[in-house]
């Protein structure tokens, strides 16, 4: 068998259009870094060849377009000959990439990719997998989390939620909202509100005069802060003030400062973790920025299990890969993750909350290294 | 109490559409130009901002004063440059049109790629007077009112130096018929750099003031260049004053239906109102009739 | 019904606060040229906006041989045999003056279309002058040439209704007489027209009968030498050097 | 009124052909894709100058019939057979169409373009609020097992028939009118032309291809929302094709599509990093050198070697 | 005062113009006769300044040379001209458009006096200041139309068929109006078809024909000239 002289790597990531910054925040500087410290190492360990091979990257941009996306990815297996291809950005772009992923054998570790139907789309194609989990599970926990704080008399019943009126919104919310009266929560405000609203003001003095215990926003970055900036100004201070996605990015941090502290969102981490410490001290060292708080190191990890699973085929072999993956475990920032099963649920924190600058990850409380949550939340400042 | 609220929700969204649409409508209503890549000027101006108040050299108020000037000579020399050969080439005015929907087409990727390259492609946000102000017993922040004030400043003014000066008149009279404004001792060439550069100066003014309150991101100019448009069309082109009107319109129906109907909907109901108001009124609420 | 081909009764239109046609009656027999005259801003040419339906008129009717036309769609007028020209002109300045007249051909009653029409078409560049100029582009022709070509047009679509505001607008006399012989000839070919002008040379060469407006009413009516010996329209029309 | 084919026709029918036999010469799936985005926009703008080209009426309702086509497919597409999804796809989007043209009848220049980009942005408003609202949620998957081939055949069918449309409205009373029309619609009406029925229906005929073409890109997403299949770009990608082809001849948008989307994917391939800049350069670049479009650049030296043709035809316009 | 020689103007390869030379003095009204097509309106629209004519031309006013002005410099120069087709703001009111007249610096201290001697001379003006024009009847526009030219204080003043379209009462005042402007020492240079009228108040005329000067002389020479009797007078 002939020795390759390198690993060729292809992605292709939005890096213009809507999905830009889900690929400046949360992929490309993981990805990047991944390649320059294999590279460093002298490449990927090739068991069978009996040498280390270097990484070389083909790159494209779909400008957040899943039409582009698709032809993207199939330049890079048919023109380009990689060897292995790393998932694209957002959800829709990694569903639509699922076919092609699937017709080549190729392993597809989605770490931006959320939607509630993973079990399904993981039996359509069994090589795509969910690292972040089964959608579900993040109401489950931010409500399981309510429910405790309500038993022990922190907060009361009422519940205001509003959510981006997108996928994602609308899914995290009809979770939300059947858990939330399953587990005998009011719900006095639930509405949506349109992506790229420039003003949340009306809707923020509506939740105000309900005073209710609880906020729930599920939103995106810009909106994200929108709340954040408004609410303070309207003065709604709930005791449990959840916004997200953004709300664990390091910029929300750099913006607020101790402001930020009681706030929650998705994702979080094990602030005591060395491994944890570590990866964000190299992404910090490598990127030049902190890295974002959920599906970073989520992402950093996948690339962990794909170089593992590589390295001990010690072979480029995709279908050995692919079933080394499914079978085997993999040691990673997160901890020892195992993808037996192809939506990996508990690998990372679902809520996490601003803690004296860390954005600690606070639930499920049965996972190690989760912190209590700070409710009710302290002032605005 | 709630009457308040709305009105000032109302009112500091409305006085920010105003000062961007306003720049369009001098840029397309007077010099010709269907500036597409409008927002991305605006959100450039967003990034400078930023990058000055994060390196700590001036604040957004410093920035915005400094935008004006600063912004209406770039915008001069954008129109000198690259603008102005298309409309000496420009056989008709519909060919101008095709010609600066396209050019400025490629401008806005460059400015948008430009800013990718420097700033990447994540939102960015700041805080500066994010406090609240109690306004009638509602909070309002105190950055959305001083843009708003600001921009309804230069609202005004600019509304008051096109309707009452002669050089405003001239410059309607630019808006109402190119060809034949050297008959009255117009200069249409030095006209048309004129508003478009001072359309420009507005639209990088008040993505200065827009940076104080609203997260951005290189990708996100054409949002505000729609709205813009949608405003302009909406109040009729190259009327300042049904400009004015249409931003406050719109405002009120966005500010109005999140708070009363469904937040979801704002945007639907934007659209269906300007829909609803052209099919009524062809040329705009304040649009002016042909004659057969 | 009568034998009028056009029966105008109590015709209204107002813009705005502005009432450009306020009651105005008038009809036009089988055949004849009637005169619509008025001092400017009377109201002619909504008139005839209101009579090709250009307009929709606010009150009043109009009948057009016996049926009635007011509130139909202009092409519908223009096909059921009313045809007009424009006190602005509005040639179709990117095409030939060849393909100017075709156009008329080709929507009309009993189209013809492509080569067919050309001949005809050709025919009728002769016959308003501008045969030599059949090839170039209508925007390139003068002001008056674009007139002719207008005309041309019109009479492509075999109209038996003529509509012509200031046709004869801009022409030095040996061309006015050349016009004014024109719209005899199509006179007498059995075209019945209405001639709203201010040249009284030729109003009084060509029309039968007159109708003056003034402020969107008719002032006067009936035949042209004593319709313009009124005083009242000396008065507010004519002035006292025609009298 | 000839009805034979002309060289160009002769021409487009050819490279058709040899088109529709690619797949089975060349199996790359990469062509493959290109050549799907490639007859994705060949057939969206063609659709678009169909009505934009001669009235001058420039439309950025595109994505609005395109994300039409799509959505039904996705809500029936498990539902019904093929032809009958696409039919209704065709359907709707048609009807849509009429509404919205009848309805913009007294709207010209700038403010039909604005207008037709409101449609398309309410449009894809009141889909996401009755998905939000009503069906609780937002994306839908499209599981359609329709081969890459079947789609690009599918496509290329759908661009001939756009064509031969072109052509021959061309070549009919409906184009003359449609002419005039772009030429000055209040003479147009006094010379006996139905210029509402006329724009009218170009307008439903144009949106009726642009459906189709949603419906039959749709399978290859699997996933859509609102925000992918009504995305603004796509019109303005289509409508810029278009006029940089040349919108007034009937070739003209082709001309435009092949360069652009080339272009497209030979930056996109090369400077994945500084895709933006250069594009936007290049665009300048061509504003600047190819003013009038590509078939006036194409049209310039042709004209040379032809000699006049025998019967003089209807100039060609560009709006 | 304005002195015109060697004035060529092409329409591609169509000669409109061929070396035209003429002349017109303060106070001296001069009317332009021709056929249609003959070059009139292109004379007064490359006076205008809206064509460029070709090289080797000269038109000079008082000395100045007006060739070497961009067009929007000849009002100020006192040159102002009424195309055409009228070329007013058609969005813009009657004040606005007669404003726009008193543009140029020169005519800014007039421009009270002027404004107030249009309103009397054209009352149906005053009562449509606020009026849109282009929504006024045609007769009406023209009257702005001399408004506006009259309002930037021209020395010289080129008018392309002023009473295209006006009433004959209308025509008439207008004429006395273009007699009274004369009066106050401006030249007038008139393209006029109405040959009889035009005559009747003009000092001299020329006659055009396809593009040359083929004829000059007083009014009262060219009203007895048979040729010009003949071709444009309408008699045999
Ligand atoms: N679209 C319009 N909007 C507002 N006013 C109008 C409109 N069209 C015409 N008018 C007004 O209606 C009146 C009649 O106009 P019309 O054009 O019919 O006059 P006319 O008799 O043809 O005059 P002329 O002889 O000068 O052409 C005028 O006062 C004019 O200003
Ligand atoms: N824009 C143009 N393009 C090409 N040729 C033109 C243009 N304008 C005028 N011409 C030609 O120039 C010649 C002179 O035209 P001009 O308009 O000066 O005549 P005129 O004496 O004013 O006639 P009229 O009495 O019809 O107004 C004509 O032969 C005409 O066809
Ligand atoms: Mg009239
Ligand atoms: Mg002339």
């Amino acid at each position: 068998q002939e020795v390759p002289t390198s690993v060729r790597i292809g992605w292709s990531l939005a890096k213009s259009g809507p999905n830009a910054a889900l690929t400046d925040v949360t992929i490309r500087p993981n990805y990047d870094m991944w390649v320059k410290e294999v590279n460093a190492a002298g490449g990927l360990m090739l068991k069978a060849h009996g040498k280390r091979v270097p990484i070389e990257v083909v790159e494209y941009d779909d400008r957040s377009n899943t039409e582009e996306t698709v032809r993207a990815l199939e330049r890079l297996i048919t023109q380009d000959k990689v060897h292995f291809v790393l998932p694209p950005a957002g959800t829709a772009a990694n569903i639509a990439a699922a076919p092609t992923f699937a017709k080549h054998g190729l392993p597809l570790l989605g770490t931006t990719v959320q939607t509630e139907r993973a079990p399904e789309l993981s039996k359509r194609w069994p090589n795509l997998f969910f690292l972040l989990g089964d959608n579900r599970r993040y109401a489950d926990a931010l409500m399981n989390l309510l429910e405790a704080a309500r038993k022990a008399g922190r907060i009361g019943d009422k519940v205001a939620m509003i959510h981006v009126a997108d996928a994602f919104g609308v899914e995290n919310a009809s979770a939300a909202r059947k858990q939330a009266l399953e587990h005998g929560f009011k719900l006095v405000v639930d509405k949506s509100y349109p992506p790229g609203s420039q003003d949340l003001s009306p809707l923020l003095n509506e939740i105000k005069a309900q005073a209710p215990d609880v906020f729930i926003a599920f939103s995106y970055p810009p909106d994200t802060v929108l709340l954040s900036d408004q609410a303070r100004v309207a003065g709604l201070n709930t005791k449990v003030f959840f916004t997200g996605i953004g709300t664990q990015f390091p910029f929300f941090r750099a913006k607020y400062g101790a402001g930020a502290e009681g706030q929650m969102g998705f994702g979080g981490i094990d602030g005591d973790s060395p491994r944890m410490k570590d990866y964000l001290a190299r992404f910090k060292a490598a990127n030049g920025k902190d890295a974002e708080n959920w599906a970073s190191p989520v992402t950093y990890a996948s690339l962990q299990v794909l170089q593992q699973a590589i390295e001990r085929v010690g072979t480029l072999d995709r279908e050995a890969v692919l079933k080394d993956i499914r079978s085997g475990s993999f040691d990673t920032v997160l901890g020892t993750i195992r993808l037996g099963n192809p939506v990996l649920n508990g690998a990372t924190f679902m809520i996490g909350q601003w803690q004296n600058g860390v954005f600690q990850g606070i639930a499920p409380e049965s996972k190690p290294g989760a912190k209590p949550p700070l409710i009710p939340k302290p002032a605005w400042q | 109490m709630l009457i308040v609220e709305v009105l000032a929700g109302a009112l500091t969204l409305g006085g920010i559409y105003a000062l961007i649409a306003l720049g369009l409508t001098l840029q397309y209503g007077v010099a010709r130009i269907m500036n597409l890549a409008h927002g991305e000027v605006m959100v450039a101006a967003s990034f400078a901002t930023y990058a000055l108040f994060g390196a700590g050299v001036l604040n957004p108020l410093a920035a915005f004063a400094l935008a004006l000037p600063v912004g209406f000579a770039l915008q001069w020399l954008l129109y000198r440059g690259l603008l102005a050969p298309l409309v000496r080439r420009a056989a008709t005015p519909a060919a101008l049109e095709v010609d600066s929907i396209l050019a400025t087409f490629g401008l806005l990727f460059v400015i948008e790629g430009v800013l990718l390259v420097l700033f990447g492609g994540g939102y960015q946000s700041y805080g500066y007077l994010a406090q609240g102000v109690s306004l009638g017993g509602t909070a309002v922040a105190a950055n959305r009112l001083l843009a708003a004030g600001i921009a309804a400043a230069l609202c005004v003014a600019v509304y008051a130096t096109l309707a009452r000066s002669r050089w405003g008149t001239a410059m309607r009279a630019m808006a109402n018929a190119p060809r034949f404004a050297h008959l009255v001792g117009i200069d249409p060439k030095s006209m048309a750099a004129l508003a478009f550069a001072l359309g420009g100066a507005l639209v990088i003014g008040a993505g200065v003031l827009v940076s104080m309150f609203l997260p951005f991101s290189a990708s996100q100019g054409v949002v505000f260049t729609m709205k813009a448009l949608v405003i302009v069309i909406l109040g009729g082109v190259g009327n300042v004053m049904g400009c004015l009107a249409a931003a406050l319109l719109l405002a009120f129906v966005e500010t109005l239906v999140a708070r009363f109907i469904d937040p979801g909907l704002t945007l639907a109901a934007t659209f269906g109102i300007f829909l609803l108001a052209l099919l009524l009124r062809p040329r705009g609420l304040f649009g002016g009739s042909a004659k057969t | 019904m009568t034998t009028a081909l056009l029966e105008v009764e109590d015709l209204q239109k107002s813009f705005g606060g502005l009432r450009a046609v306020g009651g105005l009656s008038f009809s036009v027999q089988r055949g004849e040229v009637l005169g619509l005259l008025g001092p400017n801003g009377s109201g002619k040419t909504t008139a005839l906006n209101l009579v090709s339906g250009a307009l929709a008129a606010s009150g009043g009717r109009i009948h057009f041989d016996g049926r009635r036309i007011d509130g139909q769609a202009p092409h519908h007028i223009a096909r059921a045999g009313v045809a007009r020209t424009f006190q602005l002109v509005r040639v179709l300045p990117g095409m030939t003056a060849l393909d100017n007249v075709q156009v008329g051909m080709a929507f009309r009653t009993a189209p013809a279309f492509g080569a067919a029409a050309r001949d005809e078409a050709m025919a009728l560049l002769e016959r308003v002058g501008l045969a030599p100029r059949a090839q170039l582009p209508a925007g390139e022709l003068t002001y008056i040439d674009q007139k002719r070509l207008e005309l041309a047009r019109a009479l492509a679509l075999r109209p038996r209704l003529l509509l012509l505001d200031e046709w004869l607008a801009g022409l030095n006399p040996t061309e006015l007489r050349q016009g004014i012989g024109l719209i005899e000839a199509l006179r007498r070919d059995g075209l019945t027209i209405v001639l709203v002008e201010h040249v009284m040379e030729a109003v009084r060469a060509l029309c039968d009968r007159c109708v003056v407006m003034s402020a969107g009413l008719r002032l006067a009516v009936g035949r042209t030498a004593e319709v313009l010996a009124d005083p009242a329209v000396v008065d507010v029309y004519l002035g006292r050097a025609h009298a | 009124m000839t009805r034979t084919l002309d060289k160009p026709a002769l021409a487009v029918a050819a490279g058709l052909l040899v088109m529709a036999a690619l797949p089975l010469l060349l199996r790359n799936d990469y062509l493959l894709s290109f050549g799907i985005n490639l007859l994705q926009f060949a057939t969206l703008a063609t659709a678009w100058a169909l009505f934009s080209g001669p009235t001058r009426y420039i439309s950025l309702a595109t994505t609005a019939f395109y994300g039409i086509g799509a959505y039904t497919v996705a809500v029936l597409g498990e539902l019904l057979p093929w032809p009958l999804v696409l039919a209704t796809a065709l359907g709707i989007g048609s009807l849509i169409a009429l509404g919205v043209g009848l309805a913009t009848l007294r709207l010209s220049g700038v403010y039909f373009v604005i207008f037709t980009f409101g449609l398309a942005e309410l449009v894809k408003q009141l889909v996401t609020w009755f998905e939000v609202n009503i069906s609780k949620s937002s994306g839908r998957y499209v599981f359609l097992d329709i081969p890459q081939q079947a789609i690009y055949w599918q496509l290329l069918a759908l661009l001939a028939l756009a064509l031969a449309t072109g052509w021959l409205i061309r070549r009919s009373r409906l184009g003359l009118a449609l002419r005039v029309i772009g030429e000055d619609e209040t003479a147009a009406r006094h010379l006996g032309i139905d210029t509402t029925r006329t724009k009218v229906l170009l307008f439903v005929l144009s949106a009726g291809f642009m459906s189709l073409t949603g419906a039959v890109i749709a399978p290859r997403w699997t996933y859509i929302d609102p925000g992918i299949v009504f995305n603004a770009n796509v019109s303005f990608q289509v409508l810029i094709m278009a006029l940089l082809g040349g919108a007034g001849h009937w070739l003209g948008p082709l001309a435009g599509v092949v360069p652009l989307v080339l272009l497209f994917e030979l930056l996109s391939v090369n400077f994945p990093n500084y895709f933006a800049v250069l594009l936007g350069a290049t665009f300048l670049a061509i504003v600047f050198l190819v003013p009038g479009g590509i078939v006036a650049l194409a049209g310039r030296w042709p004209q040379r070697w032809r000699r006049p043709a025998a019967t003089p035809s209807l100039k060609e316009s560009r709006p | 005062m304005l002195d015109v020689s060697g004035l060529t103007v092409h329409y591609g390869k169509h000669r409109a113009l061929d070396a035209v030379a003429l002349a017109l003095r303060p106070a001296e009204l001069v009317v332009m006769l021709g056929a249609n097509g003959a070059g009139k309106s292109t004379l007064l629209r490359a006076l205008g300044g809206m064509l460029k004519p070709a090289p080797g031309a000269r038109a000079t006013l008082d000395g100045h040379d007006l060739l070497a002005l961009p067009p929007h410099r000849l009002v100020e120069a006192g040159v102002a001209l009424v195309p055409e087709g009228r070329g007013l703001f058609p969005d813009l009111s009657v004040q606005d458009n007669l404003r726009l007249g008193a543009l140029p610096p020169r005519a800014r201290a007039g421009e009270r006096r002027n404004f107030e001697r249009l309103l009397s001379l054209f009352p149906r003006l005053a009562e449509r200041l606020k009026q849109a024009v282009g929504t006024m009847s045609g007769g009406e526009q023209q009257m702005v139309a001399l408004g506006r030219a009259l309002m930037s204080d021209p020395r010289v003043l080129l008018l392309d068929e002023p009473t295209l379209g006006l009433s004959p009462l209308m025509a008439q005042e207008l004429f006395a109006a273009v007699r009274q402007v004369k009066t106050l020492g401006v030249g007038i240079l008139l393209a006029e078809q109405n040959a009889h009228a035009s005559l009747a108040i003009a000092d001299r005329g020329y006659v055009l024909a396809t593009g040359r000067i083929v004829g000059a002389g007083t009014a009262q020479d060219l009203r007895e000239d048979r040729a010009v009797q003949r071709a444009y007078l309408g008699g045999d």
